[in-house]
């Protein structure tokens, strides 16, 4: 998980094209057939390729998971299941960007007993570090409920249900939260020596922040609750 | 001969699935793997296969009951072989025109009517232009007379005594079910072949045939050539015993060494001793350029469960051994370990899903998935398509570092431990360290 | 009863061997681990200790000829056990002094003459003070009519159908040997158990007794915990079968689901009979704080090779299951896989080295080499120091990476490769790409 | 492997002890037992420490095994094993420093034989980068001999009998690589942009020769004959 910019609306064309494709699941018959065949056609199709581009943009550099920010082959995903919701089906609000081992964890155990998305938390559209932080073992951490008195029931489940420190993404994410503390940590004893201007440490900053390797890391620690953690705290401080 | 495709229809959990066995260039020998959970349906794609190659006579014999072997709602069911066949070494009984290339061999069930409980289990009829029955399979690999047509199965229980009264039957039968009582029956055993052994050697002392001489010697030199651990090879063979000695010279009967290598060779002889009835001992062996022995005849062979009893360093060896012993043989094997999966030839690795996974089907790996896993450790390959682990670790090591996320969530909002949770959180950061930060992974 | 030690002298390759068992607090229960290559005696401490279990008489009948035990070039071998009871559950037969916390029970063999050619196999005398024997194990664990004294033994094939006849012997005996037949029998079945329950279930049928209506629920509940993939549970048992229903709804007889579920189903079925032979129905479950039911009687259950028919996952996680739901077994068990080696507890990890590793010696994991595993991944624990694999790459990609090695050596000094060798040199340069570039190892 | 300091001088005293030792040795019935037994005696007896505190330096920061460059507990090891030469047991010039799994790789088989040391190369005494080269990714290579027209046969027997490229020792060395790349890579273009001057760039350099993480790698690419590779030869030639 990681800060997704806000999603974007998508031009009155398109959107009107997927309305009348929404039209005709719900008009259907079966409509769960119908939104799985329309959805499958427009998957291939030229005019829904604009859909996956403005869906990538949001996922950034790398084009990375909206779940667990890894790098395994991704695809669009509905938040809530075509299966469940075909009237969802063709509809811009309900799009994610996930990878296989996420979509699998999702597709087949989000219930639809909680149609209000109870059970997963929607990266694109909540803020994410209102639920987890990241720890300093690169674990994505269910923040503590204080009034609850236990770990945030919604991210505990989103973690659970996706796997989000499943064996291959963790250990990434750890290499990739080692490999950005050195590189904090070698700038800001260059800055202290006055070798870097705060200008320039600020441009290695905005690099860090778009390198595609588990951006989760950089997006909590740069920009971020975890900008709270040292070593992070003190060089943003002094730049 | 070898199975250019499979294609079962409604068979077990499998409404449909086809597999193209061809690898680049044409070739068949060598290593093609079925990995999946249990209850994913390897067996039944062996079973199937193996049904398919022999026959609705033998196989009938060998199966047991048909039921079963319809899918759940369905009235019939089939399995289609494309066999390739090899004139040189296969050749067909009564008369008839000779297939080209390759001919279809099929079996199939059904319900006469839907009310009827037990399915009849018949061969696929295949038809030409002119409505006239095509018989290659029947005139061929399921004919027990014709030459060649070499093919056995082994089940995941391979050992090298005590058949049930009942197994017995069918493995000391001439029939082409005796090379693949294992796969079906795990009641059988695989003794037949050390018998066989010894009957041969007993032979030479009647009547010193050379060829058989020079066959048993061969044998020996095979199953010596770094096959076993600690340099172990056959050092006698007498009329009641076979023995087997290791590199410290400590001779043993062969049904004493332990679990994994009297399974390895339980089966590997058997291989050995079927290749021999089909083919001949003149023909079993052939000595390559390097002046390496090897088994140079084609033929197609089925094994379930190929890494059982063997430690992980003999499964990351046995199917190069296998491979470079054996170089015309089509292996199919299924396993549950990455270390086999990993040897797989190009185009012979083949993903079964759970069958609680419903949006997957049984599919070939994709090139990228191939070669990553080719190429790969066994961590990656435990942890990618093949396997889907999603973890290593123990359950308790799992749930320890959800405890460690409870407490630190704590710690992290602000919120004072009580002293046995900052007791238990400062144990487990010391072990988290331990957990993470030794090498490989980091190596700091 | 539990086995707090275990003592070899010249049985078969080990010269000298001392496991102690004891866990940190004292306790027994809980999953202790032999891990070494093929032939690196594994099977022989599991049958050992099963031995001195059951004693000479039992045990001789199991162990059949009592040649090949002793070392080579030695004339006497012994096993003996430090066996701790419990007050609760153990009782002794006939007259006598009944032993403190713990006593001895052990087997030996010896040649009278050094020219003999068969050991004899008798029990270790033990004697107090006084010069009088102490008959601690005859009186216990080795009586069949004494009560409690809980254990069984499984080999590495354990299925369900299909004893040879000989085997057959032995398993339906009421002798102490019919708990450990598979584990010196590879001819034998686990077939016992399934035909006990349905045999309950008629009993249930004649007489509703209620006691074993509970039972028979609580077996089917038990099994029915997350032991089987896919929701697998037993749904019904019949006189003639007993049904395994999945969570798609759909059934099968217990003989036809597939090797691993019915694999771990024969052993735990069995295990369950045992203990409920020997302790009775009634105090056969438990429930736990958390309205969990386990079986919560003690004793010692040897398991060779727990892992096979296992996949991966399951492997990770059979250790688990058995722990939540036989809280009071010590098992001691072999195995070739990492996943299971990790789930042992404290001070239950032992390492064999290979035969031809003459430095080493079997141990005990160290404290550390401990930690290590429990808290690391498969990965670190299959090239660490209990299994010791090099790599976990084929023999194929290894021997490519050695070929990348000398062509780029020869580019590296500045010779001009052949045509041929830049092409190859090009191609292996990518998948040295593809082998070490991919996630999850640098992840980039 | 790496380079090494040349061995030191023993102290006179140190070495007419071991002198002593050997002559136990070599005056005894059963040279081959007593040598393992005054050697094992030696190891854990106070007066043999400046031996191991000698030796310990000269493997560097971290101990490293002075074959693989590997973090796996090390102890002292004879170049000729004291089972075949026990009047070597007690010979300061005959040990070296190495982990366990190079320890057993080689003790089972060096062969007699080669008394000469033939197949194994000497890491203290030798030139090692006469006989290997790091690659791209991390292997240690045997160098090609041109006169022969095959790769150096005793560098090839060295790789082999230690496995000097197994898994867990490959891939902390790639991993090393990987990182002291991007340090140089990071330090130039600073040096490029003048923040840094040539001195302090040197300073840096020093302190990853230093690192005790996988150090072959910094003695190949930092002081051996890998300096002519990018992008280490351009950054050494600018400092």
């Amino acid at each position: 998980m990681r800060t997704l910019p806000s999603r974007k609306p998508l031009g009155e064309k398109l959107l009107s094209k997927l309305a009348a494709e929404t039209a005709a699941i719900t008009g259907s018959a079966d409509a769960k057939t119908e939104a799985a065949t329309r959805y499958g056609r427009a998957r291939k199709a030229k005019w829904f390729e604009p859909v996956v581009k403005t869906l990538c943009e949001l996922a950034g550099p790398g084009r990375r998971c909206m779940f667990c920010s890894g790098s395994e082959s991704s695809d669009v995903e509905h938040y809530r299941p075509k299966a469940v919701h075909p009237e969802l089906a063709m509809e811009w609000e309900n799009y994610l960007w996930s990878c296989t081992p996420c979509n699998r964890g999702k597709s087949n155990r989000f219930p639809p007993e909680t149609e209000d998305g109870g059970l997963l938390i929607n990266p694109l559209d909540e803020n994410v570090w209102d639920f987890f932080f990241i720890d300093d073992y690169g674990l994505l951490t269910p923040r503590f409920d204080s009034e609850a008195g236990v770990p945030d029931e919604r991210a505990v489940s989103t973690r659970d249900l996706l796997s989000l420190n499943r064996e291959a993404v963790h250990e990434s994410r750890l290499m990739r939260l080692r490999n950005l503390r050195q590189q904090v940590t070698d700038t800001f004893g260059l800055l202290k020596q006055r070798k870097l201007s705060k200008g320039e440490a600020r441009e290695r900053l905005e690099t860090w922040k778009l390198e595609p390797w588990q951006p989760d890391v950089a997006s909590y620690f740069l920009s971020g609750p975890g900008k709270d953690r040292s070593p992070f705290k003190e060089f943003l401080a002094a730049i | 001969m070898y199975i250019k495709s499979i294609h079962l229809e409604n068979v077990r959990s499998f409404p449909e699935l086809q597999f193209d066995f061809e690898r680049p260039g044409g070739r068949f020998a060598g290593w093609t793997v079925f990995v999946g959970g249990n209850s994913s349906g390897k067996s039944t794609i062996l079973r199937s296969a193996a049904l398919a190659l022999i026959g609705p006579e033998a196989g009938g014999r060998l199966a047991g009951s048909p039921t079963g072997w319809i899918q759940k709602g369905q009235t019939k069911a089939s399995v289609v072989l494309k066999v390739k066949w090899d004139r040189e070494y296969d050749g067909f009984k009564q008369a008839g025109k000779n297939p080209g290339d390759s001919f279809e061999a099929g079996v199939r069930w059904f319900l006469e009517k839907k009310t009827d409980e037990i399915p009849e289990f018949k061969g696929v009829d295949k038809r030409n232009a002119n409505d006239t029955r095509i018989k290659s399979a029947e005139r061929g690999p399921w004919s027990p007379n014709s030459f060649g047509w070499f093919s056995a199965g082994y089940g995941p229980m391979r050992r090298l005594t005590g058949s049930s009264s009942e197994a017995m039957r069918y493995s000391s039968s001439k029939e082409l079910e005796s090379r693949y009582v294992t796969l079906f029956r795990e009641d059988a055993a695989l003794s037949e072949s050390e018998e066989w052994l010894r009957r041969m050697h007993a032979r030479t002392l009647e009547s010193s045939s050379s060829e058989i001489g020079r066959m048993l010697e061969g044998v020996k030199e095979l199953l010596g050539d770094g096959l076993l651990p600690h340099g172990m090879k056959i050092s006698r063979i007498t009329v009641d015993h076979v023995f087997v000695e290791d590199a410290k010279e400590v001779e043993l009967p062969m049904r004493d060494i332990s679990d994994g290598c009297r399974s390895i060779y339980a089966t590997i002889l058997d291989l050995i001793h079927g290749l021999c009835e089909v083919y001949g001992a003149n023909k079993l062996f052939e000595r390559t350029s390097e002046g390496k022995l090897v088994v140079a005849c084609p033929g197609v062979v089925i094994i379930d469960e190929i890494e059982a009893h063997l430690h992980p360093s003999w499964q990351r060896d046995i199917p190069e051994w296998l491979k470079v012993h054996f170089p015309k043989i089509q292996f199919l094997v299924s396993t549950h370990s990455p270390l086999i999966a990993q040897a797989a030839d190009e185009n012979g690795l083949f993903i079964l899903p759970l069958q609680s996974d419903e949006d997957q089907v049984a599919r070939p790996a994709t090139d990228a998935e191939y070669e990553r896993i080719r190429w790969g450790t066994a961590h990656k390959t435990i942890l990618g398509v093949a396997f889907g682990l999603k973890t290593t670790r123990t359950r308790w090591a799992t749930q320890k570092l959800k405890r460690w996320q409870e407490l630190n969530a704590k710690h992290h909002e602000g919120i004072r431990l009580a002293a046995s949770e900052k007791r238990e959180f400062v144990q487990l950061q010391k072990q988290m360290e331990l957990a993470f930060d030794g090498a490989p992974v980091d190596a700091l």
